[in-house]
């Protein structure tokens, strides 16, 4: 059966050419590059390599990347580190609603040992604004934490604008870029981010590694303890496979990024007026035009997330839904509720996430199906447009 | 995630749609599960002579309401009563535990359409 | 030119097996386990026969097997995340001397966070008395954590007679067997083993992911925060290649370990013989029977080891020392002086480990060109037997 | 880790030994770095004919040790008394930054061998 991948956003194959150089880094450059060693002075350097290739990327120097297990330990590592550091300077951090789970957890865990954290809201398109987050500094915020793409609706935020305000009033700023990196072009002087994450399997490279970009002179405190590797700010044998992968997946991502870009950004737009023409009752989630690439949400009244991917998996198509079912929670999509959508309409969520082997006739293809299964599960639904759709939707997350 | 009998059921839902003279009708659900069940019941001298549903829920929810119209269609009143949301289940070869809470109401919304039924018949 | 692989403590080459496994779930079986499309429920399955292929090589349950980035990672979550769940109980840690940095590091930082760690001295074979242990227990001790073998210099520790004193009084058991773990047998039942810490890249497996073992009806805080994964207490999206990587390399591990340690240890003793007889003035460190099976360490008096292991470099054998060039550091090994060698000695360590793919000859080459170097050194050395060696070194761990 | 030319005078050091007649001896390092060097100084009319060494350390240990002789060998002794270790240090290319403090005290035992020969001289 033809088998179509639409979640990107979830995770992304390994590009070949990564996957064979790692093979190369298991069983014949396996040294420890901390060893002194032949072997080991081998592997040192094709770490340093990598460095420098994802610096590249990001536009910042390799001394300012440390690399950890994956985007979630980067984002710990730099909201605790942070903190933790600063605690004489202030207890105060803002974020929004609409972080990732790396992100909110992390502050549910700083807001029980001393620190207070703002939750910003957002508009309807999931936008930050920029407005809210000057309201919410004070003289002890010492952090301030946006996403620059999110993961579920696509909308890219104003990462520059808020890093001057940042600048501006002295307060550090850090931005969860684990969508963004390798799929959309960043440059951190001219965003002026002090500390970016990010997470090699999002972008063709291998899970288990990813990296915190910290900005030379801003200091934070480790929060693996052990060896001195990484500097000292990340404790553990240095997993070399997954750094050199790392380094050729963010070489081979700056290729032709403009190009492959556009390339994607045909194909969902395609996807997304294919949809809005053939059915009704949809409501496209995220900003229209500040959005991933790759990123497709929408909403499809009447119907709920979880029979749609599982229809849509019955057909070889692979997608996602900010359901509550889908996660096994009790609460739809913490995004879409912020967002303003009610617990209804989010149910009825379905993400489609395009990438780089993605091909026209994939689109089409879901252009046949999907319709048809909307159709079909809207014909055994008690809701109609003339039912009623509505609830009351307070944020979850706001409510702290 | 799902046993074969849970995904026949989903994918070939039997007695989808209403019944336009339903005699019972019951509904169970919320929004914040994202599970909505409706059960149409056509009784006559007691015995559940054709049943219906409209479901709106993940792929448990419509297995479900899926198996309890099958489970009751045919049966007495009485009988269609000791039906629980767990017997569905059972009968489905088991769900997911995330699922027993929230997208296994089926039996209860047939309930509920007995219940309708039995209140309109007392007026 | 030759080049023989002498230090399996500090790292291994990943088995061919495993890595083309891993190289599967790269390109093709790429799903995220938390997908509920068939890309995520193919990998989900194969994560957890990964676990269960785990839980067997330790006689445990897969349901107490919690995947995590290395042996660093597993350490800091043991010991923190049981010290912070138990804080009410106590605030009392007994560990030892000689741990890795994993956990001393880790002790320092719960030291600063409100707790109390006792460092048990060892003998002179680096061998820990059950008696000082009983002694170290108070009414405040809420967790022991020994080492199950020592990297530097093999010992293996009476593990099973503490677990049960531990389990008598009352007190979690934790020990860091990332380099007993594939090499050497180990039943968490049988060692009354509460939490235990491992590391594929010591048995062939990968860099970059480990695993804790946590005893059913244990409970310990997460210490990395974000999504649900390993049943919320490690949360990251799951190195599956690592994972899987890891299973295979347990069950390869498994397969004939008695026949494996048997042959690497003959291997041992003749390079142990060899030396003894052929290099006067040399000292084998670490407990005469019970130590690791691959594991050599000799201080050769009068020379320094990092000169030794450059000069063994040149000759193709990879090998590590205990010297504070090789680290560093100010200080030769803690291990070293724990045991109470002076720092003259103790900068003179060895330290060769044996593995699976080493055979005699390798063991006779070193042993043609080892002691050729020893005395080519000691040749320049202004230190010899007349001179004297001593200083005063108190285990600057133990000084806390 | 280390330069070309620092592995060429660790592998091939120069000048290593005693000088039985040696008129000045220094010594320096500490156990604590793992470092111990002495030289053995031959001088005549405040010249140095022939210099050796011996040295308990690491490669940059001995590499600078062996470079300090080759740079003082036949120098006067004012030339020799202003080798820094830092001269030593650059004439090798470099070394680690770890090394810089510990294992590069070569120029120090010379300046020690060279003193001693000084007050021996002078009684
Ligand atoms: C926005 C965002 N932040 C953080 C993460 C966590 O990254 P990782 O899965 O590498 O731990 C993800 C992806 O899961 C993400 O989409
Ligand atoms: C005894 C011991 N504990 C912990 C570690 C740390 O493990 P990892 O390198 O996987 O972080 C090591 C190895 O480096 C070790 O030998």
């Amino acid at each position: 059966m033809k088998r179509i991948y639409f979640d990107h956003s979830a995770t992304t194959p390994v590009d070949n050419e990564v996957a064979a150089l790692m093979m190369e880094y298991m069983t014949e450059k396996f040294g420890n590059p901390s060893s002194i060693h032949s072997f080991g002075r081998e592997v040192k350097k094709s770490v340093d390599e990598a460095r420098q290739q994802l610096a590249s990327l990001l536009n910042a120097n390799s001394n300012e990347i440390f690399f950890t297990s994956g985007g979630t330990e980067a984002d710990n590592l730099a909201l605790k580190g942070l903190a933790f550091a600063n605690r004489k300077k202030g207890n105060h951090i803002i974020t929004t609603c609409i972080e990732h789970h790396a992100i909110l957890h992390t502050c549910d865990y700083l807001e029980k040992n001393g620190f207070t954290v703002t939750y910003l809201p957002v508009d309807e398109n999931a936008m930050v604004r920029l407005e809210d987050v000057k309201k919410a500094i004070t003289d002890k915020t010492i952090l301030i934490s946006v996403m620059f793409a999110n993961n579920e609706v696509g909308t890219i935020q104003p990462i520059k604008e808020i890093g001057q305000l940042a600048r501006e009033k002295g307060i550090y700023f850090h931005t969860d870029a684990v969508q963004a990196v390798g799929n959309y072009p960043i440059d951190v002087k001219e965003y002026n981010i002090d500390l970016l994450t990010l997470s090699a399997h999002k972008f063709h490279g291998p899970k288990g590694i990813g990296a915190l970009y910290i900005r030379r002179g801003v200091r934070i405190d480790a929060v693996q303890h052990g060896g001195g590797q990484e500097r000292s700010l990340r404790a553990g044998t240095e997993n070399v496979p997954g750094i050199v992968g790392l380094g050729k997946a963010a070489e081979i991502a700056q290729q032709d990024m403009t190009k492959k870009i556009a390339r994607i950004s045909t194909l969902r737009d395609k996807l997304i007026k294919g949809l809005m023409e053939k059915v009704p009752d949809i409501k496209l989630n995220g900003h229209p035009t500040q959005r991933m690439p790759g990123s497709v949400n929408f909403s499809f009244l009447y119907v709920e997330g979880e029979s749609l991917l599982l229809n849509l998996d019955l057909k070889g198509i692979a997608a996602s839904s900010g359901s509550a079912c889908t996660s096994g929670s009790l609460d739809p999509s913490h995004v879409l509720l912020a967002m303003g959508l009610t617990h209804e309409v989010a149910h009825g969520s379905l993400r489609l996430t395009l990438g780089r082997g993605n091909t026209e006739e994939d689109v089409e293809y879901c252009l046949t199906v999907l319709p048809e299964i909307v159709g079909r599960l809207r014909s055994m639904s008690p809701l109609s447009a003339s039912s009623k759709m509505s609830d009351s939707n307070p944020c979850s997350i706001c409510k702290h | 995630m799902y046993t074969e009998k849970v995904m026949d059921h989903f994918t070939n839902p039997r007695n989808v749609g209403e019944i336009s003279d339903a005699n019972g009708v019951g509904e169970v659900g919320n929004a914040k599960c994202g599970d909505i069940m409706r059960i149409y019941l056509k009784v006559e001298d007691d015995i559940i002579k054709d049943v219906k549903f409209k479901t709106f829920g993940c792929g448990a929810a419509i297995a479900t309401s899926s198996m309890v119209t099958e489970l009751v269609m045919g049966k007495t009143l009485d009988e269609a009563l000791e039906i629980s949301n767990q017997a569905v289940a059972e009968a489905l070869g088991g769900l997911p535990p995330a699922k027993m809470h929230c997208s296994n109401l089926a039996a209860d919304a047939l309930h509920e359409a007995i219940k309708d039924y039995i209140e309109k018949k007392g007026k």
